[in-house]
């Protein structure tokens, strides 16, 4: 299943080999990895809301979107739910394709979609024990928007 | 009809979802969250600023005025951060 | 040391997990791997030469450059030389950065100044004997263009 | 002078590496792979067509009509094909 939504770490070696084990018409791999980012110490918890069966849904579609705008020889997007903690992994994506102009431009795609198109919820802890949720980004809209439309 | 709400949705109104029923003129999310804002106060608070409420029918994305017609579960979330 | 030539293979997760250990300050790690291609069976090995000592300079001058366009927490560039078999590992960028546009273009402008500027040459030895030099492509300096002259 | 060469110009020329001591008019590598091309055959099949071969002077990427003054390492090799 190259689309998975989890409350389990994932192993971006395992992950890789499982796309290009024993083939080798591919030669560009690129890896996107999302950590839970606490730059000023004031974040001691994110907890990752989501919409199951919608999510799913989203994430394959984007994927099915990304293998038609490129000639990709794979694709993986895992994203993790639940209680995270400061440096820990959120997301993963990765394409594989025989140029790495497809694979960086694909997985780029994946991101900006995804962070538009996913729903996913983020709520941040303070270590004083106030909560939050993250404010959506505008630049995330504006990042999806440059593929143009679907 | 099923009812389900997400993040600070959810906290405000108290619940991840619910089962309603309301009315044949209710014929959009936009109505449907009138007639919820009309029977309690959290459903007020939380459709406050509606400009920030998305919402998906039968887990498809959709606007506040698709028609509900056939609908099985309506969600209302804010927009996404994930990733 | 953030850039490294060598005949051993590299481990991606023990590589971004030197980069990213106890850091919360990293939002973004993007990894390009490039692997030996052999679509069409015609490879059965692939020698990469390079040039001692000025490699190296080439790729730390790459990484600086980098670095001076983008706010990075980390960079590794990984080249390996010597024989290598279809489907094994050549060379591995990784961009860390807060958000994750910084880490894509920098992990992209990374391996499109590798391409052009670092002083690797690849040869495919074919199954019936037959040795030769990849040659140069062309869309590869239109890659490193793009960034804009340095 | 140390001359080294890289891929199939090592290849051609037999060695990837030899110590010269051209006269003081070869004073830049243009010059200098005609020098070495009046010496030997394999020199002119090797450096056929210069506009396929690039140079560096002390590890730094030159031009055919930089200035050998100084130089130390003259390197001549194939546009690179790494990643």
């Amino acid at each position: 299943m190259s689309v998975r939504v989890q409350t389990d770490d994932f192993d971006i070696n395992a992950e890789i080999a499982a796309l290009t084990n024993g083939r080798a018409d591919i030669g560009a791999v690129v890896t996107f990895t999302g950590l839970v980012r606490d730059a000023e110490g004031s974040v001691s918890e994110m907890t990752l809301e989501h919409y199951p069966g919608m999510t799913e849904a989203a994430l394959t579609e984007i994927e099915a979107e990304a293998r038609a705008r490129w000639p990709l020889q794979g694709v993986t997007i895992i994203h993790r739910v639940g209680p995270l903690a400061p440096a820990d992994q959120i997301v993963l994506v990765i394409a594989a394709s025989r140029h790495r102009q497809a694979a960086f431009e694909a997985a780029a795609f994946l991101m900006d979609y995804l962070k538009t198109r996913a729903a996913f919820w983020k709520k941040e802890a303070s270590p004083d024990g106030d909560a939050s949720w993250v404010d959506a980004r505008e630049s995330d809209e504006a990042a999806a928007e440059r593929w143009g439309r679907t | 009809m099923q009812v389900l709400y997400f993040a600070w949705l959810r906290e405000r109104i108290g619940k991840g979802s619910e089962t309603v029923d309301p009315p044949a003129d209710v014929a959009t999310p936009a109505a449907l969250i009138d007639w919820l804002k009309s029977r309690e106060e959290r459903y007020v608070a939380a459709f406050q600023d509606v400009s920030a409420v998305k919402v998906a029918i039968d887990q498809k994305q959709a606007d506040m005025t698709t028609s509900l017609a056939g609908a099985r579960e309506v969600a209302f979330f804010p927009p996404v951060t994930g990733g």
